[in-house]
């Protein structure tokens, strides 16, 4: 579908719906990445956006369920959907771009094959009839945000930021039909309505090493390293991201990247929902901006 | 009152073996109307038909039933049997007594009695049968080739060798199509335009073919052997009597910045402007897009510098209608544009190119002068990669499939540049070769081989610029999946071969079927390669599938016989079962009630409007008639037919009902 | 007089020859012809009007030459769109007018406006469509043999469901062929059924669900039931909503390479 | 059952000319025997079977019907098994409505080179409808209409 055309549509959406906002935070937003989970709620509160958190929720069993086994990574999301249903919510939002892609796999498993519906139903002893949206977080700000965060801007972001969608947000394309699988564009245009210049930089959607953040350092220096040193390059003052992995490996894993660069690189990693926290006057403590390991001074 | 004749063939011992065959003639002497009922040997030798002929003659027969082998195998032979007897040959049926009778089961009395069966259900269909004669099309020997590429350029010429009348029309101002600006062929490495520009000189000259440039078509209709195309010669602007192509306008043209097609946009053209100095026609036309007299109503330079005053400023498009007994769709391809590879960064950065535009650098005539250089700053690339499969063969690109040619240009691009950049690197990320074809393999193992290009089994996943290098990333899938990163001073995509702009129109006004991707469909992907769904229209070329020169020059000499073979006769000949709408006197005309819903279900276009008019010209009526050029026989339309007014010959309702309820009522 | 009345004397006074609207009956309005501005008074037009006046739309002998212009109710509507779709009226040459919910009365200039003012107005069965079709889903394939036997074997084959019913307008009905005669033409269950099946069958993707049928039946045999359930049980399937006739074609006449094929071995 | 284990059931088969009637020659042609009790009918199409003619079948006194022709896409007039199978799913639904035994309907596509599937295709259908005994609640309520039919 052509860009524009999809955005229109967004637009239309919008209108429709205003109501109660399912919310599934996710094991890493109540763990490593509270910040997130901070800002997504001020940037709502601000916004209007009322979420109700699904009741009994679990973890989704990323990044690891889905390669032991099949069952067992359907049967996790499935029920978190199927409470989503029961309680009669029709959109979720899931800021964790990991949990996105999990669930929206769940979700595009169960609609494909009946049989697997039958068999995930009886495991996890709950039915789900696939009635449940679900949104990641640039989803969310599109529809909620896009229209009035240019009158709502009260410390433009002025920055130069690489804006980086790492893997899970839109691939695979198939399952998740969310931007331009190869060059997204959501973030860029969010960030501009606050202010900021995107860079034109070529490691939008590279992986940052993922799951390999505790096993396998010397994987993420390299792979975060080299994003983030060719992102640094083209004068980017701030990377963007919306994926409590992505912002684990780009942030906390800084010694040894700049190790594995022999360099000292500082620039500040933050969420998409800090960045515009920030843009609409909040306060860095509300958006947990003091919990990062590389510190952000661009305030 | 029927006069049936039964004759049951005991094939050898094929059908005697398991059927007792004397049983079954007596049986069905017995069945009412049978005046005729024997057994023999062999029915399809020439005594066993004599048998029949005689019979027809001495019992006076209105039908025949033959009981015998599968009616694929010899219907046509006793029918033909029964016409020479003097009986209409839609007269005869035949029941399968052997594939399905007597090889499928044990020999018995259920087996003799099926057969039994078997041959009263079409006795009782004969009985109901009408006696038909073939459908006579007159055939207008004249044909239309559409599009002036190789393809229809070959088409027309065999056509038009054969002695017939031939229209070929070119959207464009000149013929030639993609070849034209290819720079040497694989696997001769002959000059493209050394071997094509006779070609299109014949074209022109030929006396049996009429060339229309910058035309396309605008409608048509009729059916085979008789169609009426509407042709819009668009206005060139340029009477091409008086122009004598000195070429002095397109000097003066102010306008010189417009990114000329032939040159893939690698160059510049003016408004009034001749595509490429061997086009045919030689006579520049106006670009009425960019040209500033049409754009902003004053200029008119070159009309001021034409010394023979050829320049004609707002002449409308003409539309002329021809009528043509045949059609060679020959339409052709196109490249994927470059929104469709962000992670390529095709349209940010200059020097990644097409493989078309590659075509264009190579090429003596090219931008260049045939010279290897980057378009950003016209350097010689020192290292250069090809991708092949860029959106081939990857459903994430709706492309799933495999554009055929790639893999042979990309190799001869490589050779190409080895050949001119003696000093330079070049790598091909492929997923597969695909070389078949004569002296293909060989071709690409000499561009490894003998030329030292780097071929990289692998995918690229991204280029993007650095430094003023592109960086090529990508994969060796045969070191381990190892990670490549090549700094290229240019990128050619193979870009994925796609149907052309306007294809699905083109095919919804000429009611043929395209497949998903907008490539034309044929009548059998295997036995019907040139021929459409609709009958006397035919395909040639890249605009069925992305197809190279040999190919595409064999489908068109294909096609070219098949409008030869149609034109070869006098009149068009057709076997009469076909479905026609009823018709009584008024004040009824038909109890047709023209809801056209036939008109919706049937996949040939056969159902036409007929209005039923009074003395004065009033429509009556507006009815349902069956185009019986276009009718192909199905019965779709039949079963659909709520008021049962339209019927199918050889199939119709009362003799299918007589055929299935013999089976119930003894 | 009323706002209906009025109405039709002014589109009698425009040159409209005939208006076809309601007039009040013994027990409930019935349709009427009003050819003349003093007969306007009779005209009525409320929820009780019950009968599809489209059927007459596509009899020449009762319409005549002249402007024509209908009160239509929602069935109607539906009824008028899909024989548009079918090339069976000439919107040019009528005047259609409905009662809004609103109580106002409401011109249409184009089908375009028929089929927008339809798909405001949900079509669902009533609820004696519905406890019949528990009735029937409850029962075993062999009760539901024996029930419409039972239902056929009454019927006096009149036809009244085919007079009554807008869209069968075929000049010659399958009843009506005799080579091959499809449907025997006695009064037996068999027939009875194989003539209803026919009905049904030739409605598929274009009932529009009025029950003009079923209230004809002078025996009281369910038979609007039939292509109601036909038509609710496949307008997912086929994609037909009554009143939105497809613009070529209908649902049988048409297809989805992907339909379902789950009954096919 | 065991009082219909001797019972032959009368089926007749509608096929389209181009796909399952080639396909039937095979079988003969690869000499794979199959019960005698179906009797082919040809059509050019399955678009041109018509629905009363499975009734009128029934009526006749049919036990099981076969319906077969070219597999989706494969129709040699390019899309009449889809009309015939669009026309199959309004059908099979009505006979279902009003009681029919659809069971004894058997659609099925069968191309040309399905030889072996058009003898499994004849045999299960047999030994299904010999299950099912003869038809003969439908066969009862059509002699009525013959019975009715003499008396005139």
């Amino acid at each position: 579908m052509p860009l524009r055309q999809y955005f229109l549509e967004l637009k239309i959406n919008e209108r429709i719906y205003k109501m109660n906002i399912g919310f599934y935070p996710g094991c890493s937003l109540k763990g490593s990445s509270k910040e997130y989970n901070e800002s997504v709620l001020a940037l709502g509160k601000a916004l209007d956006i009322e979420f109700e958190e699904i009741k009994d929720w679990n973890c989704c069993g990323a990044s690891s369920a889905h390669a032991l086994s099949k069952e067992l990574s359907l049967s996790l999301p499935a029920r978190v959907l199927a409470l989503a249903e029961q309680q009669g919510l029709k959109e979720i939002v899931v800021p964790c771009a990991a949990c996105y892609n999990r669930l929206s796999t769940t979700q595009y498993e169960l609609a494909q094959n009946e049989e697997l519906r039958e068999e995930i139903a009886k495991i996890i002893d709950m039915s789900y009839k696939g009635g449940v949206k679900i949104l990641n977080v640039l989803q969310l700000l599109q529809r909620f945000a896009s229209d009035v965060i240019e009158s709502k801007v009260v410390k433009p972001f002025s920055h130069q930021v690489a804006c980086y969608y790492g893997c899970l947000l839109v691939r695979p394309h198939k399952i998740l039909q969310f931007d331009q699988v190869e060059n997204p564009q959501i973030m860029d245009l969010l960030m501009s309505k606050i202010g900021a210049t995107p860079i034109d930089w070529a490691f939008k959607t590279e992986c940052c090493g993922g799951g390999f953040s505790v096993s396998r350092t010397d994987i993420v220096s390299k792979l975060s390293g080299n994003l983030l040193k060719d992102a640094v390059d083209r004068g980017a003052k701030a990377i963007i991201v919306a994926c409590p992995m992505c912002h684990s490996n780009l942030d906390m894993r800084r010694p040894e990247i700049n190790e594995y660069l022999n360099a000292n690189i500082e620039v500040p990693v933050l969420y998409i929902t800090q960045a515009i926290g920030l843009a609409l006057g909040l306060s860095p403590e509300a958006l947990g901006l003091e919990r990062h390991f590389v510190p952000v001074s661009l305030i | 009152m029927s006069k049936i004749g039964v004759f049951i063939c005991h094939c050898g011992e094929n059908i005697s073996g398991t059927v007792d065959c004397e049983k079954v003639a007596t049986e069905l002497s017995k069945v009412e109307g049978v005046a005729y009922s024997t057994d023999y040997k062999y029915m399809c030798s020439d005594p066993g038909q004599t048998l029949i002929k005689e019979a027809i003659k001495t019992h006076h027969l209105t039908g025949v039933v033959v009981g015998s082998c599968s009616p694929r195998m010899h219907e046509v032979t006793f029918r033909k049997a029964c016409a020479e007897a003097g009986l209409n040959p839609y007269m005869c049926e035949i029941a399968n007594l052997r594939e399905h009778c007597s090889w499928v089961h044990e020999k018995g009395e259920a087996t003799t009695e099926k057969a039994i069966s078997l041959v009263t259900m079409l006795v009782e269909k004969v009985k109901k049968n009408k006696p038909l004669t073939s459908i006579q099309v007159p055939i207008t020997k004249k044909a239309l080739v559409i599009g002036g590429g190789i393809a229809g350029i070959q088409a027309s010429l065999d056509i038009a060798n054969c002695g017939h009348q031939v229209i070929l029309i070119e959207k464009d101002p000149s013929i030639g199509g993609h070849m034209s600006q290819l720079s040497e062929t694989f696997p001769t490495l002959d000059c493209s335009q050394c071997i094509l520009t006779p070609r299109m000189v014949e074209v022109a000259q030929h006396p049996n073919i009429t060339l229309y440039t910058y035309a396309e078509l605008e409608k048509v209709e009729g059916s085979i052997g008789n169609f009426q195309a509407t042709i819009r010669l668009k206005a060139k602007s340029v009477d091409p009597k008086l122009c004598t192509a000195c070429g002095l306008c397109s000097s003066k043209c102010p306008q010189k910045k417009i990114p000329s097609e032939f040159n893939a946009g690698l160059g510049t053209r003016t408004a009034i402007y001749v595509p490429f100095p061997q086009a045919v026609p030689n006579k520049p036309v106006i670009d009425k897009e960019h040209c500033n007299y049409y754009q902003k109503g004053k200029c008119q330079v070159c009309q001021k510098n034409c010394p023979t005053g050829a320049i004609e400023f707002d002449k409308p498009d003409e539309l002329i209608t021809e009528a043509v007994g045949a059609i060679v769709v020959t339409t052709g391809f196109n490249v994927l544009g470059t929104d469709f590879f962000p992670e390529y960064g095709y349209g940010k950065y200059k020097d990644v190119i097409t493989g078309l535009q590659f075509e264009r650098l190579a090429s003596a005539s090219g931008p260049t002068l045939g010279e290897i250089r980057r378009p950003s700053d016209g350097q010689i690339p020192k290292k250069i990669v090809f991708i092949a499969c860029a959106g081939s063969r990857d459903p994430a690109k709706g492309i799933p499939y495999c554009s055929k040619i790639c893999c042979m240009y990309t190799a001869k691009h490589a050779m190409l540049y080895q050949h001119k950049v003696h000093e330079g690197e070049s790598y091909v990320f492929y997923m597969d070769i695909r070389a078949g074809g004569k002296n293909y393999e060989e071709f690409v193992r000499r561009a490894i081989e003998e030329d030292g290009v780097n071929y990289v089994r692998g995918r690229v996943a991204r280029v993007y610029e650095k430094n003023g290098k592109l960086i090529v990333k990508g994969v060796d899938t045969l070191l381990a999946g190892a990670q490549v990163e090549i700094e290229a001073d240019m990128v050619v995509l193979a870009t994925a071969g796609v149907s052309n702009q306007g294809a699905e129109q083109l095919a919804q006004k000429m009611h043929i079927s395209y497949d998903p991707y907008k490539f034309f469909a044929e009548a059998h992907p295997k036995l019907k390669p040139v021929e459409t769904n609709t009958a006397g229209i035919f395909l040639a070329g890249a605009c069925q599938a992305p197809k190279d020169i040999p190919d595409t020059v064999g489908t068109a000499s294909g096609a070219a016989v098949k409008v030869a073979c149609l034109f070869s006769q006098a009149q068009l000949i057709r076997e009469p079962l076909i479905a026609v709408v009823n018709r009584s006197g008024p004040p009824s005309f038909s109890t047709c009630v023209g809801c056209f819903m036939c008109e919706t279900a049937c996949p040939y276009h056969a159902i036409e409007r007929e209005e039923i008019k009074n003395r004065n010209g009033e429509v009556l009526k507006v009815v349902a008639k069956v185009n019986p050029g276009l009718c192909q026989g199905c019965g779709t339309c039949v079963a659909f037919c709520r008021s049962k007014s339209i019927d199918i010959q050889g199939y119709s309702n009362e003799e299918m009902y007589a055929e299935v309820m013999s089976l119930f009522n003894n | 007089m009323n706002k209906i009345a009025e109405k039709a004397v002014a589109l009698l006074q425009e040159g409209h020859t005939l208006v076809l609207g309601y007039e009040e009956g013994d027990r409930a309005p019935r349709p009427f012809f009003c050819r003349q501005a003093e007969e306007a008074q009779h005209l009525v037009l409320d929820e009780r009007c019950t009968a599809n006046l489209a059927v007459y739309l596509t009899k020449p002998e009762l319409m005549g030459k002249g402007r024509v212009a209908v009160f239509a109710i929602t069935s109607s509507l539906r009824a008028i769109a899909q024989l548009t779709a079918e090339n069976q009226l000439q919107l040019e040459n009528l005047t259609i007018l409905t009662l809004t919910a609103e109580q106002e009365i409401k011109t249409f200039a184009t089908l375009e406006e028929i089929r927008s003012y339809l798909s405001e107005v949900p079509y669902e069965l009533s609820d004696t469509e519905k406890a019949l079709d528990e009735k029937l889903s409850a029962m075993t394939r062999e009760e539901r043999w024996k029930y419409w036997i039972n239902e056929f074997s009454r019927c006096i084959k009149c036809y009244a469901c085919r007079a009554a019913c807008p869209m069968c307008y075929c000049t010659r009905c399958i009843t009506e062929v005799n080579r091959p005669q499809w449907i025997s033409p006695w009064p037996s269950p068999l027939p009875n059924m194989e003539w209803q099946i026919n009905r049904v069958m030739h409605l598929v993707g274009r009932c529009i669900g009025c029950g003009a049928c079923g209230r004809a039946c002078p025996v009281g045999i369910p038979v609007d039931y039939l292509s109601k359930k036909m038509l609710q049980d496949l307008s997912e399937e086929f994609g037909y909503v009554p009143g939105q006739a497809m613009q070529d074609g209908n649902a049988l006449s048409t297809f989805k390479p992907d339909d379902k094929e789950n009954f096919i071995h | 059952m065991d009082e219909n284990s001797e019972f032959e059931p009368n089926i007749v088969a509608f096929v389209c000319n181009w796909c399952t009637y080639a396909g039937a020659d095979l079988t003969g042609t690869s000499r794979l025997k199959y019960a005698t009790n179906v009797k082919i009918v040809r059509f050019p199409c399955t678009g041109r079977i018509d629905f009363m003619l499975l009734l009128k079948a029934f009526a006749g006194g049919a036990d099981g019907i076969i319906v077969s022709g070219c597999h989706p896409n494969d129709c040699h007039y390019t899309s009449g098994n889809f009309h015939a199978r669009r026309r199959w799913m309004a059908l099979h639904n009505l006979l279902e409505l009003v009681g029919i035994d659809v069971r004894r309907v058997r659609y099925s596509w069968v191309s040309a080179a399905e030889g072996a599937k058009w003898a499994d295709l004849v045999n299960s259908t047999v030994a299904d409808i010999r299950r099912f005994g003869p038809y003969t609640e439908y066969q009862n309520v059509a002699k009525q209409l013959e019975m009715e039919d003499s008396h005139e």
